[in-house]
């Protein structure tokens, strides 16, 4: 008996052994070089790569790849470029070239580079001894052909085909964002327009932004002077431009009061644009010779040794009033902190997240993250500013939109998959309209 | 000459600002270029700047200085070191193993030691401030202020031993139920759902905000950084 | 008492918050640690290893983050060698081979005062720095010594009899990976998914959050995140090591902090009583 | 582990010591110590600054490719000439000059934001921010959910068209108690009625407590998850659309929209706390590391002969300060 169940069992083992060494002789044996090959210039780039794409085939799996050969002539030495396992790199991997469609998992897309035009460039250095580097000049004709290969087993196609890299016109897969941008502009010119036709809109009431003739006033009132501080970043960002521009509200009224403004500058350029901008502010007070550009002036480029400077100001000459406006990263709180402690009123705006809760603790208003933008808008009441903050407001009227209408949309998407929008479904409508490609 | 002082600047802001626009959706040669170029011109005038910088302090300084006013000294020894940091720095490699910026070199002697323990030192004064300002100013005056003061205890003791031992009386003890009242639990779900939700929110409104305003001074409405007419 | 809790001088805090920092460098004072499951997780897999076998050890991060990571390198190191495991160590940071010499030469230092010298090359080995990310895992995971070819001091790799009989990465039995990034996640992509090497995450509190995720899809064996992570450590090897240290300093701030807001809260609803008092006299 | 000579390395430990100690001393209050410790890193700094601005942007970018490069690239004169432009900042008559380069500059910075923002900041937080809110296979309108969200419905629009109508305002917290939980209440009920008791029903529940049947325990779990996810997805959705409200410039908060503005601040209060809480961490963390470096690196180290030398240089400028203290002072009174 047990005998015989031995024997089953032995048997049963060899013809296991049979069928799958017969299995791999198949798949070993019979390596198909996929259908449907071809090389086309990728899409919506700058020129300087190949998409190869050929059908995906039976029987793919990770220890089966695919391998891309290239040559520089018809019937050159072709050489291998890339090689990558056959159940990866489908057109569905690449959403950038060939959107949401189902069929895109039927095929592989691999981005290969062609061969280059190359130049020599030398550089000399200093010291004397020149050093030879290549340059790209512009893509050549390459050739190229695919082969698969399994474990030891390689099969390279017969077929070659050419292509070319071309720098193409338009970035397709940045559509949706240039959609959105034409439209933003559109709403901000249609909102100027209509701001400068009834200049007095309303707008609603921001703490801080009051506080900031408040704090003006108090400083001349105990004659002591004001700091303003443009931040982290140089004039080229925009939390800087918008500080820059409170800052002209802030100095016309210091030269108003004849009080004292110092404003220490991380960065060159701001410091020349700030004292201009003061500059001008003291000569529309009509009093050009109280203006002081010694007072606006650079401390130190570098972060921290910035913040000591400021830190050092506030301790020497005990400002009445701090204005920190524009970015700020973890210098925040040691210059509120510091402030406070010379007892000085403070108000504070910033764009930079995680320095917020710093601010709102320790000065006395805080302006949260884009009421630093608006800032400009609403001191200067000038319609032309005001009507883009309308504009703003549009566009967040229709982001609510979009959010509310998304959701539902995906959410009966889900319940109804099979209802059509004109080719795709409602879902990848959506997921391709806000997806970054 | 008002034209070239007003307008032409406004006119090159509209130029470049649309051309680069152009840039980012046309990959084509002169606009690629474009794209590609503009990081790296900007650096290069940014780098003429910082010599406006340096004019700036030396200038104040000096004033000190000549004037004799009190704690001149100070402004002499910035000087010394400054020269020093510029000399030792600039000087290639070739002449001498001191110069240059590699390691080994009095430049990254003077920058580990100097600039490296100063800018730690201030970093890390934030410590300091920030248990002032707990002390000083985060108060209950109103419902905001005790959700922002409860949210930082609750982020702040779950992270400590003692929060834990709290957490483990209240699961092991009191009940399995509560276990998604451990400050861990409790932390977790605020740092992955309100404050997501919240940054979503802020970026989106500073988005808007951002491409407002870069418009705003495309067009030329913001212009109060262009200064006065002289 | 209510004036005097309503104004603590600022520089009382300071003296304060000092004291907390310097008392326990200079005393300790074996404040509680909790152990959680992450850091067991960690522990029990590196202490269920054999004697004798391998465990590679990533250096993936930046001299900026030595305070919070190195306690935990040193940790791991130790209890690996005290176990006999041979320890390998590769960076794919540029600036992480940097931090590796300074662990080495430490541990090594420490286990000569023990009178066990650690040979190079036998107990432990350095493969330095290796570019190319994603490529260059995937290569150590079919063929370690031809991705890796020479040591850190340019050594021929085959010559090194650490890594006698070393095919790919499943002849390392663990990888403890200290990073301050999340570069954590080429290594469970290419080596955790694709060989199937157990790994285990030593990471800066920054990092922590955010790979819970792949704690729970069961990517990693557990977490040792900021210097708690690395203090737990170390109980669980028990010696107090910088991580301790740091770590009581940490709680006591934490609990100074924490109590400072309490003062400053009671002393101000003490004196809004006492103003709705006046008000109604 | 110094790539430096050991005195040198002493020397520098001394140094970053002495500086470390006198920053700190600002804690205290301002001092000379202090205003040297200040003036010695502002100067580091700036030079500092300058060597990179001439190794990594003008020597390089500028110098090399049209000085010391065949071919040479005269195209980057231009940056070159716009940069001292710059300079004309220095004479009043001609500083208009420097417009032209700064003009360049914000164009373009302002130019790349628009698009980039958009792209980066706009489009991917709605993409990941619209997502379907529930799971196919957990979710019915059986008959309590629909009756709890009739209800819900209700009370949902009782409470608006009160708070609309200023009716809201002059009721006793009772009343109001009443009706804020109902809405609540029912909104939970409905979801725990539509997501949970999709899969699993009243009489399983019962079963499970009562009878101690445990056979669709992980359907029970799992039910637990998709009301949880689905909850956490509303939480994020509420949020993200009160704190956008929040920031409305030309819609005063009042009535119901103030409610929904209160709302949005909650998150924000939520988020900054957490901000707070978070930071804190890693802030102590640096203090700890300069303790460490005074304690470890310094003073254990230290000889009693390199202590001699130290306490003379710091016994030296103390009496410098002072002579410099007493100088001002007279010259003060005079």
């Amino acid at each position: 008996m047990i005998h015989r169940k031995r024997l089953y069992i032995v048997l049963v083992f060899f013809l296991f052994l049979a069928i799958s060494a017969a299995l791999y002789g198949q798949t070993s044996g019979t390596l198909t070089i996929p259908t449907n090959f071809q090389v086309i210039d990728t899409p919506s780039d700058s020129g300087d790569s190949l998409l190869v794409i050929f059908d995906k085939m039976p029987g793919e799996s990770k220890d089966k790849s695919y391998i891309i050969y290239r040559s520089s002539s018809q019937d050159g030495a072709f050489t291998e470029t890339a090689r990558f396992e056959s159940d990866k790199e489908y057109g569905s991997d690449n959403a950038q070239w060939f959107g949401f469609k189902k069929e895109n998992s039927n095929f592989h897309a691999y981005k290969v580079s062609p061969i280059w035009q190359m130049k020599d460039v030398k550089i000399r250095s200093l010291g004397g001894k020149v050093e030879t580097s290549q340059k790209r000049v512009k893509p050549l004709l390459s050739y190229y052909k695919i082969g698969v290969m399994e474990g030891i087993h390689t099969l390279a196609g017969t077929t070659a085909l050419s292509g070319i890299p071309r720098e193409n016109w338009f970035r397709k897969d940045r559509l949706n964002s240039m959609f959105i941008l034409i439209f933003l502009f559109g709403i901000v010119f249609f909102f100027i327009a209509q701001a400068q036709r009834n200049p007095n809109m309303f707008l609603r009431k921001i703490p801080g932004i009051d506080a900031v003739d408040e704090a003006v006033g108090r400083a001349t009132e105990m004659g002591k002077p004001i700091l303003y501080s443009t931040g982290y970043y140089d004039i080229s960002e925009l939390s800087t431009i918008c500080s820059v521009s409170i800052l002209a509200h802030v100095a016309k009224k210091v030269a108003q009061y004849d009080s004292r403004l110092i404003v220490p500058c991380k960065w060159p350029v701001a410091m020349t644009v700030c004292q201009e901008v003061v500059r001008e502010a003291y000569i529309n007070a009509g009093r050009p010779d109280a203006f002081n550009p010694g007072d606006i002036f650079f401390i130190a480029g570098e972060q921290f040794s910035y913040t000591i400077g400021v830190d050092s100001i506030m301790v020497r000459e005990k400002p009445a009033a701090n204005f920190f406006m524009g970015t700020f990263a973890a210098e925040a709180l040691i210059l509120a902190e510091t402030g406070a402690a010379t007892g000085a009123i403070q108000i504070a705006g910033t764009d930079s997240n995680y320095q917020i809760p710093f601010f709102i603790v320790a000065c006395d208003y805080c302006l949260i993250s884009e009421e630093l933008y608006a800032a400009s808008a609403y001191l200067g009441r000038n319609p032309q500013l005001i009507g883009s903050l309308k504009a703003q407001d549009m566009g967040k009227m229709i982001l609510f939109l979009a959010l509310l209408l998304g959701t539902i949309l995906l959410t009966l998407a889900v319940f109804f998959p099979d209802v059509k929008f004109f080719d795709v479904g409602i879902f990848n409508l959506i997921k391709n309209f806000f997806t970054v490609r | 000459m008002n034209f070239l002082k007003r307008r032409f600047p406004i006119i090159i802001v509209l130029l470049t600002g649309v051309l680069i626009m152009i840039a980012y959706y046309v990959p084509h040669t002169p606009f690629s270029d474009f794209w590609d170029g503009a990081s790296k011109w900007y650096q290069i005038i940014a780098g003429f700047t910082m010599v406006l910088g340096v004019v700036s302090l030396v200038r104040n300084h000096y004033r000190k200085i000549r004037e004799g006013k009190q704690g001149f000294g100070y402004s002499i020894a910035m000087f010394v070191i400054m020269m020093a940091t510029v000399a030792f720095g600039v000087l290639p490699t070739e002449i001498s193993p001191i110069f240059g910026n590699r390691s080994g070199s009095v430049f990254m002697w003077i920058f580990e030691y100097i600039n490296t323990a100063a800018s730690a030192t201030v970093y890390s004064l934030l410590a300091f401030y920030i248990a002032s300002a707990s002390y000083r100013a985060f108060r209950v005056r109103s419902l905001d202020a005790t959700i922002m003061l409860v949210t930082a205890l609750v982020v702040m003791v779950g992270r400590v031993p003692y929060g834990e031992i709290f957490s483990n009386y209240l699961t092991d003890h009191i009940g399995k139920g509560l276990a998604f009242l451990r400050l861990d639990n409790l932390t977790s779900f605020l740092l992955n759902y309100p404050t997501v939700a919240t940054r979503r929110a802020i970026t989106l409104g500073l988005g808007l905000a951002t491409v407002s305003t870069s418009l705003r001074i495309i067009l030329g409405i913001e212009k109060t950084y262009m200064g006065g007419d002289n | 008492m209510l004036k005097f809790l309503s104004r603590i001088d600022r520089r009382v805090i300071y003296l304060l918050m000092a004291v907390a920092i310097i008392i326990p460098i200079l005393v300790p004072l074996n404040l509680p640690v909790q152990i959680t499951k992450e850091v067991r997780g960690v522990y029990d897999e590196i202490d269920r290893l054999p004697a004798g076998s391998r465990i590679l050890v990533v250096f993936d991060y930046e001299p900026a983050s030595q305070p919070e990571v190195e306690p935990m390198a040193i940790a791991v190191m130790r209890h690996c060698l005290s176990k006999n495991l041979k320890v390998v160590a590769i960076s794919y940071l540029q600036l992480g081979r940097g931090n590796a010499e300074i662990v080495f030469n430490m541990i090594q230092k420490e286990f000569e005062k023990k009178g066990r010298i650690l040979k190079y090359g036998e107990d432990i080995a350095n493969m330095g720095f290796k570019p190319g990310y994603s490529a260059m895992i995937l290569g150590l995971g079919k063929d370690f010594k031809g991705t890796c070819v020479t040591d850190y001091m340019g050594k021929d790799v085959y010559s090194l009899p650490i890594l006698k009989d070393v095919e790919g990465l499943n002849d390392f039995k663990y990888l403890a990976c200290l990073h301050d990034d999340s570069s954590i996640s080429y290594w469970i992509l290419y080596a955790y998914e694709i060989v199937g090497i157990k790994i285990g995450s030593f990471c800066t509190a920054v990092m922590a959050p955010g790979i819970y995720a792949n704690l729970d899809a069961g990517q990693l064996t557990g977490i040792v995140g900021g210097l708690k992570g690395a203090s737990e450590y170390e109980k669980l090897l028990n010696y107090r090591g910088s991580a301790t240290i740091g770590m009581d300093s940490q709680t006591i701030i934490h609990m100074l902090i924490v109590i400072f807001i309490l003062i400053g809260n009671f002393s101000y609803l003490l004196k809004e009583r006492r103003l709705k008092k006046e008000q109604f006299l | 582990m110094s790539a430096y000579a050991p005195w040198a390395t002493t020397l520098g430990i001394w140094i970053a010591a002495g500086i470390t100690l006198a920053v700190y001393s600002f804690l205290y209050k301002d001092n000379p110590f202090y205003k040297l410790a200040e003036h010695l890193y502002i100067g580091v700094s700036t030079g500092y600054l300058l060597v990179i601005a001439w190794q990594d942007a003008i020597y390089p970018q500028f110098i090399v490719p049209v000085f010391f490069q065949s071919p040479p690239v005269y195209m980057i004169l231009l940056p070159g000439i716009m940069g001292l432009m710059m300079y004309t900042r220095f004479f009043k008559k001609v500083s208009w000059i420097s417009r032209i380069s700064l003009a360049f500059v914000i164009g373009w910075t302002s130019g790349v934001a628009a698009p980039v923002v958009i792209q980066g900041s706009l489009i991917r937080h709605m993409g990941s921010t619209i997502i379907p809110l529930f799971r196919l296979e957990f979710f019915s309108l059986n008959i309590w959910s629909i009756l709890f969200g009739i209800l819900a419905l209700g009370f949902w629009a009782a409470l608006l068209y009160l708070v609309q109508k200023d009716k809201y305002a002059d009721w006793g917290t009772g009343r109001r108690a009443i009706l804020v939980s109902g809405v609540i209440l029912f909104t939970i009920l409905f979801f725990v009625a539509a997501v949970f008791f999709s899969r699993v029903t009243v009489g399983d529940v019962y079963n499970y407590i009562f009878r101690g049947d445990r056979s669709k325990l992980d359907l029970f779990n799992k039910s637990v998850d998709a009301f949880m996810s689905t909850f956490y997805l509303l939480v994020i959705l509420v949020g993200v659309i009160t704190v956008l409200f929040y920031f409305f410039y030309s819609i005063e908060h009042k009535k119901i929209l103030k409610g929904v503005a209160k709302t949005g601040i909650i998150f924000q209060m939520l988020f900054f706390g957490a901000a707070f809480g978070y930071t804190v961490m890693g802030r102590v963390s640096l203090a700890i590391g300069r303790m460490r470096f005074l304690i470890i690196d310094w003073i254990k180290p230290s000889t009693g002969f390199q202590w001699i030398i130290g306490l003379g240089v710091f016994a030296v400028l103390a009496v410098l300060f002072l002579l410099q203290d007493r100088s001002r002072r007279s010259s003060e009174t005079e």
